[in-house]
């Protein structure tokens, strides 16, 4: 097959992050593209998580799609959970030990969810016992079973190298690993590879698992190619396999970030611990850092933290999600109104309140673009994939150093947490600009009024003193309420929008993909690109589709939108976010005037995802459909 | 010949007339001038209250930030630059009401900076409500009724937090209150002091007279030694420290309480993990030339080699 | 003459905010109707403040207005700070103790502000000197000079009464309220009863007040009248003489609020000092109270601990202004997401940051809206003057405990400070809906799924157990992450705006103003209220006007408003706001896709006059202006 | 006879097993049995973290509130309706690290409630950071790196802060925990209870076989007698509680640290000040009759007689 579509589950903590990892490294090795989003409760063991991945022969995918040709579990409840998500033809792999479970002998499962799947197995007929469904998948949907004895594949394992048995379960993800690769026809030798990239520094586990990978190979190698992957033709000869998180540490090390704050919070602590572990290098003999990652008693240490650093001269950053950001505004209006470059990487989870801590959203743009009181220049990016999320993670900075002013990037726990193959970043392309800055003597004004962006020293620069104040302030920093200065000081602030969105290049403020003479346009931001790509490009036959992936998102580039879209009605104009409101029409319609009408809306925290997505845009465009709420997946 | 500075700016400092802030103000001045800090390496960085303003009035970098807050900014200015003489000053509600959880947390990484706190027992530019250092069942003219909240314990909650220079001022002690402010700044660690600060407009109960009558010296006895001059006194002199920081009323301890310098800064401490740190830092180390990143293509690869599949063709 | 404007200036701890509260109530009392808004410094003592009044004998005034009639200096730094600001004929009463001050000798007054006026002064040919600047006004201006001897009269009374020198500078208030009095033509019997009422209980400076009015009496005898105020004819029997954040502290207390939390803020702690002040009252052997009044750590537990108290059964509220707010957001959210009935009191001041504490602003309206990370039903509500005030604050409680989300009350420090004479408030138009309360057995579900408003229990209810979380929760409060019940709990949440929007009686959403067929349609909220109304009406003879105050901001009234404005085309649309961005026409086109591009701004912190206002309107309308930006006042 | 009510919901316990908190459940669920507490009068409130969780799982009224900010919610709960017991739980983070402002604040109010802390060491639901009570220097299983900030010690902390009940029990101690719980719930003011909390999955250092090893009661002494008899105790009390709680490392004490009753708990604050609290208060006061205003218009007017001015005609 071109392109093959898994789900590999089992309860949190049982090793498919590590799966995803080696699965996605040993694929990158033989040459194909791969992506896969994680989906989790927020708990540490035992609830039910899965990976859902998409592996092309042919490109880099960027989106995901229902159904999938495998399922792979690890327990009972992955199958009762998705069996309903594998297509005809399809696979589902499980351990023969679970057979006689019974879906109320399964106490992780929500009692909510339980329910639901009893009554639609209810429906089909099936008692809610393993068996009868793997049973039902084989009769009724031609799925193939692959059933597997896990506890004795482990057990020859554990035996032949005398592993503890309290350490079996970690032998699991590797079993769900070959098990895969098996069936999909991937060759030992990159599996392998995977295995040894993953275990570097615990050789043991390479050893083992190999031999796992052997076992499971006797067991079920009448199995092998049954869903056979084609080989691949993409044709690049290098990939990064990169998280969202992971990606964003780099770009921020290749900025030349030398701060960075954080506290821990979910889906965003893991990019500051992937800086902290390169917080100093060395290659050729050159530098790089070393730099202070900081864990802070609070979010609001964290802001005020990077702040200072910023103050200092450090490019200087934070990150956190929704319930961070909210404890970060009254830094945010500090920033601000002392002009001071800080980036604030926001990746936006399920709300309001603690609200899906593991899930993705992207129902925070409001937030983003005005919480904090009083106005001021701020500016927000979004990017669309791992790519964009490399160098807008670098111009994040650029921009705030040009302009003197914070910048939120705001991404999601889609990016995040997906793992993607994507081509290695051009760094020749990557520029650093670092702004205005002098070093001149004694009469410093920090505020200079004679031009939008004053010259910028910092603190600890010789022979210079400044002062900053969050109060109104004169040209040096100190405290004047007068209100002629005000006025000149506060519009000052302000005014730097617009010259932002002079100076910025379209790229930076959106991309423009597909027809350009569209039938309807199809508007997004952030992690809707992928799919929303695949939608236009598989709806290419027979509609002509545009699809504006809006990046900066503040100040809105009122000019360049209204110019794309002035020969499209509004009525075909379709905004998707995973949302209630789709509120990127509200931010057009207030910075554009141009009512989008047509919306396409998910917010039960997982991926919208390309089957859905097509068919929603099919029942906008053919059934006249206004709004479509989108809710597939578990 | 040393340069001399100018240390107090030509603002017209806009305090009650009377208040201590003012001997905080000349003391401050003083400690800097007699330790010669270069004006441009020393910030000061302050919350938002009466106390906050005197960042205007020294003329070294000044940072005036956000209510409660001062610790961590400070923090990101010093951690960034550890070159900097980095001074907090804030209000006691500043410092310990709104700012409880920045203060605690500071004596937890004994990072080297100072704290002075504005101790006037309200809060004083919001006209006069209790701050928590007010006692229980104390009404002052500006409050409709007795306080209702007991106080905090400076003193001891910094010797529970972990601050390595524990000591206590008074605003109209001028030359000790200096001394104490040059003692702390070349004090290596976090470095707290308590300062009394008569509020002459709202506190009509902690007045000058007040102190005039109970203040009294703590290096006025001579066995009185809160220096841990080995690493296993620490325990003893903290408890002695402790133990005084009870006092209060009747007679009330000035002078250094707890002063430990074996115990490693945050600074030390970073710079063990972080190969060149402090002397590259984040605020010298080069991050770009000509305007690109310092790192190569090659380079690139190189550091983020995990992250990069060879596809074996 | 039927109406008067005046200033009252000197250094902030002089005693103005006396001198304006026993002027207000000796006006009241004769049956004038008075606006006074009270500007000030983020300072104790010493730095310039001022009283702007406007005193009416033939309504209640609800705007002010420059220029003043009469200028009334304690110090010479008010003399150079208005002396601008006073019109022919009028009068200047100062001390002649100032007359040699040179405005080189006032460290008080701001560098960039003394620049200003020096250059002012140098242009007119006037030495920085008060007598110079007296004959000027004399001689130029045809403005009464009236010298006072504060010294000398103060020391008469010093010694009369033997009172401690020390304690001179407490008279000086009465002096100017008594010298202001005797110009206005006052009757001592009004002065008196103003002193009564403000010494209440201190009496002794009541009899001291009342001598030292009669030194000034001697003094300026032949003053008297000389800018006699007509006899009144408003024919109110009552009148209540509130400031904003009074009023607001009285109706939370006949709303019913038990439980306030506040963190010290300028311009709302003292809202919570009056409801302190009436904590506990028996009328009628009636318990009124307790009320609990919480001055907090910080904002966060100030709306943490009103979300427990709410849940706890008690109508609940807190007050702030931006910083505070900005620190509250996560604490909204929780709200949002658990269906928790709190008021957040909202009194804007400058921004960003510490911006200026003790001005005026309206800048934070996309805060209030937006601030918060997740979708959720909040209410902003917003008021246009102080009897607004008193109803909105009621209803802000009724909306929150019917629909059981939190509300934001937006009002301003220009409110908030303005001391009002207005009709006392008419109880029997007050309503009380707590909303649906179940007191039910042991199955209950706080979160029922079977209305958009579950039944509301206490915690405390006998032998009901219940659940929140600020986690996605089911209807028992439980945490759930199941997509479908992920899907139904979220809409439901948002889609209480819908119920809200319908139910909502029109005169909750908008208060409609001035000509039916107006040619030009104005539109505003909260603080602009009064001045837009004085230019509708100045203006009615010359131009069809109209002014539509909004009061319900969020949800936005999307329907009434594109009923009213039908008619209107959007170039005839002016809108103003005290902000740079007149943020209430993005928040209309977002809504309504209705785009203003006639805008009146004023973000000094100081309040838009009717002076100004009018002349906006009129360069809007007469000389094709878009954008007016204003600034008068110091 | 009395009624018995089931203290378990029927949801499934989703810690990992082995956790600590299993053996905090128990004890909880255990002590408000013995304690037969009406589950409709008794609240958890719980911050977010793996220890915040245990909101749900017990069958009394549970608030499973904000990272950090249990303690401000319970307060509000508990001003407005004194008659419930209210119990908060939080993590080591969230109590003394997000939250440590507000458990500085609840010390100085004494306010009826009891405060139990998860000690484990970790941010256990953010998969594993040093929490505020890991020690300097030491590395757990989930870190890259040892840890580089000292650790707080909860009981000085609380001690300092003003909590009249302070004591720290073991999660797999169950009867003692149990009674330390039945004890704190007792106690009229602001009780602490750091429960050292072994987390299987992230902190390998301070495990359960660490704290058999370590851990010993401090009633087995039966010198150690923590309870203030009379109020001339208190100062002498709390020093040997505050020397006490130096001890960590070899010699880990269990046990109540030290109670004093005679400090005013802040609901008898306000009783004194706000005429018939707690009885009536505002969760029951009546604030409306038919959907109208308890007062009338006279007695409104009589109330705010200070704001109306009789205009004299
Ligand atoms: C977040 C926030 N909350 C409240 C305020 C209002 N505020 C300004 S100064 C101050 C308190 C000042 O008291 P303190 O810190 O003791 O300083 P002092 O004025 O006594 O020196 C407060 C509460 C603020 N600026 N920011
Ligand atoms: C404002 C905010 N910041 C961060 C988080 C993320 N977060 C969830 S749990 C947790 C820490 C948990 O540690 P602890 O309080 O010790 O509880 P434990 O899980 O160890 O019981 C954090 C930081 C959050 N929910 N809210
Ligand atoms: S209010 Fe008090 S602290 Fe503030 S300046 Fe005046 S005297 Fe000093
Ligand atoms: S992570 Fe640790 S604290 Fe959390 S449930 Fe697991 S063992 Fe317990
Ligand atoms: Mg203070
Ligand atoms: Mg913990």
């Amino acid at each position: 097959m071109k392109e093959i579509g898994i789900i590999l589950g089992g309860p949190q903590g049982a090793g498919l992050e590590t799966s995803m990892a080696v699965l996605g490294r040993a694929l990158a090795r033989k040459g194909y593209g791969v992506i896969a989003d994680r989906e989790y409760f927020s708990n540490i063991t035992g609830r039910h998580s899965y990976i859902h991945m998409l592996i092309s022969s042919t490109r880099l995918p960027r989106s995901l799609r229902y159904p999938v040709e495998i399922l792979a579990s690890i327990d009972a409840e992955t199958i009762f959970t998705h069996f309903d998500d594998v297509v005809e033809k399809g696979v589902v792999i499980y351990d023969e030990n679970q057979l006689n479970k019974n879906i109320d002998n399964i106490p992780s499962i929500e009692d909510y969810t339980r329910e639901k799947i009893k009554t639609k197995l209810a429906k089909l007929g099936v008692s809610p016992v393993i068996k009868n469904v793997v049973d039902y998948l084989e009769k009724e949907r031609n799925i193939k079973p692959i059933e597997i004895d896990f506890t004795y594949i482990i057990k020859l394992l554990t035996q032949r190298f005398k592993i503890d048995p309290r350490q079996a379960s970690r032998y699991v993800s590797g079993l769900i690993v070959s098990a895969v690769s098996i069936v999909i026809g991937l060759e030992e030798k990159f599996v392998k590879y995977g295995f040894e990239q993953q275990f570097r520094e615990r050789r043991y586990l390479i050893e083992h698992n190999i031999a796992l990978y052997e076992l499971v190979n006797d067991s079920i190698a009448r199995f092998r190619n049954i869903v056979k992957i084609d080989e691949p033709k993409i044709g690049l000869n290098k990939l990064m396999i990169v998280t969202g998180n992971d990606v964003v540490a780099i770009a921020k090390i290749v900025a030349g970030v030398r701060y960075q704050s954080y506290y821990p919070i979910t889906p965003a602590a893991d990019e500051s611990f992937t800086i902290e572990k390169y917080e100093y290098n060395e290659v050729n003999g050159k530098a790089v850092g070393p730099i202070v990652v900081m864990q802070t008693e609070d979010e609001i240490a964290a802001i005020c933290s990077a702040i200072g650093a910023s103050l200092s001269g450090s490019r200087s950053s934070t990150a956190t999600s929704g319930p961070g950001f909210d404890l970060m505004v009254e830094g945010l209006s500090f920033a601000g109104a002392n002009e001071v470059p800080v980036v604030i990487t926001y990746y936006q989870r399920g709300g309001p309140s603690t609200g899906q801590p593991t899930r993705g959203s992207q129902s925070d743009l409001m937030n983003a673009v005005f919480a904090a009181h009083g106005e001021f220049t701020r500016v927000v990016l979004s990017s669309g994939d791992h790519v964009e999320a490399f160098y807008d993670t670098i111009e994040a900075f650029n921009i705030a150093e040009k302009y003197q002013v914070p910048v939120i990037h705001l991404l999601d726990k889609f990016l995040a947490n997906t793992i993607a193959s994507i081509p290695v970043p051009d760094i020749d392309k990557v520029r650093i600009d670092r702004g205005k800055i002098v070093f001149n003597g004694p009469s410093y004004k920090r505020f200079d009024l004679s031009n939008l962006i004053s010259p910028r020293a910092y603190l600890g620069s010789d022979n210079i003193v400044m002062w900053y104040s969050g109060d109104e302030h004169d040209e040096y920093g100190h405290i004047v309420e007068d209100p002629e200065n005000r006025l000149k000081m506060y519009s000052k602030r302000i005014e730097k929008m617009k010259l932002i969105l002079e100076e910025t290049p379209l790229d930076i403020k959106m991309g423009i993909y597909g027809d350009k003479n569209p039938d309807y346009v199809i508007i997004g931001w952030g992690s809707v690109k992928g799919v929303a790509l695949d939608t236009i490009e598989t709806l290419s036959s027979k509609l002509r589709l545009r699809y504006i992936n809006m990046k900066l998102l503040w100040p809105f580039p009122r000019k360049e939108f209204l110019e794309i879209v002035k020969d499209t009605p509004s009525e075909r104009i379709i905004a998707v976010e995973h949302s209630y409101g789709v509120n990127i029409a509200s931010l057009i319609a207030m910075a554009t005037g141009v009512t989008v009408t047509k919306k396409i809306a998910k917010f039960t925290g997982r991926p919208i995802t390309l089957n859905e997505m097509i068919e929603a845009v099919e029942r906008i465009i053919f059934k006249n459909e206004r709004h479509v709420v989108l809710s597939y997946g578990a | 010949m040393e340069h001399r500075y100018e240390y107090k700016t030509s603002l017209w400092v806009d305090w009650c007339p009377g208040c201590g802030n003012f001997g905080i103000l000349t003391a401050v001045v003083k400690a800097f001038e007699e330790l010669g800090l270069d004006p441009s390496k020393t910030v000061i960085v302050s919350g938002i209250g009466c106390s906050g303003k005197i960042a205007h009035f020294v003329n070294v970098n000044g940072v005036h930030t956000l209510h409660g807050r001062a610790i961590p900014f400070a923090m990101g200015i010093k951690l960034a630059n550890p070159e900097l003489t980095v001074v907090v000053h804030g209000g006691d509600g500043d410092l310990l009401g709104i700012g409880a959880g920045h203060f605690v947390a500071l004596g937890r990484r004994n990072l080297d900076i100072v704290v002075i706190m504005h101790n006037n027992g309200v809060y004083g530019l919001t006209k006069g409500q209790a701050s928590p250092t007010l006692p229980l069942g104390v009404k002052t003219k500006a409050l409709a009724k007795p306080n209702i909240q007991q106080a905090v314990n400076p003193i001891l909650l910094a010797l529970a937090s972990g601050y390595t220079f524990v000591a206590r001022g008074y605003a109209f002690e001028g030359t000790h209150l200096k001394n104490l402010i040059k003692m702390a700044i070349k004090h290596r660690g976090a470095a707290f002091i308590d300062v009394l600060q008569p509020c002459v407009t709202f506190n009509d109960v902690f007045t000058a007279e007040f102190y005039r009558k109970t203040i009294y010296k703590l290096d006025e006895d001579p066995s009185w030694d809160p220096v841990v001059r080995k690493p296993e006194e620490a325990r003893e002199k903290l408890l002695n420290a402790i133990e005084r920081s009870l006092e209060w009323g009747d007679r009330i301890p000035i002078g250094i309480f707890y002063v430990n310098e074996y115990v490693s800064t945050f600074e030390e401490r970073l710079s063990k993990r972080l190969y060149r740190y402090p002397d590259t830092n984040p605020s010298n180390a080069v991050i770009e030339m000509n305007g690109k990143p310092i790192l190569s293509q090659q380079e690139f690869e190189e550091i983020f080699k995990d992250y990069i599949v060879n596809v074996e063709i």
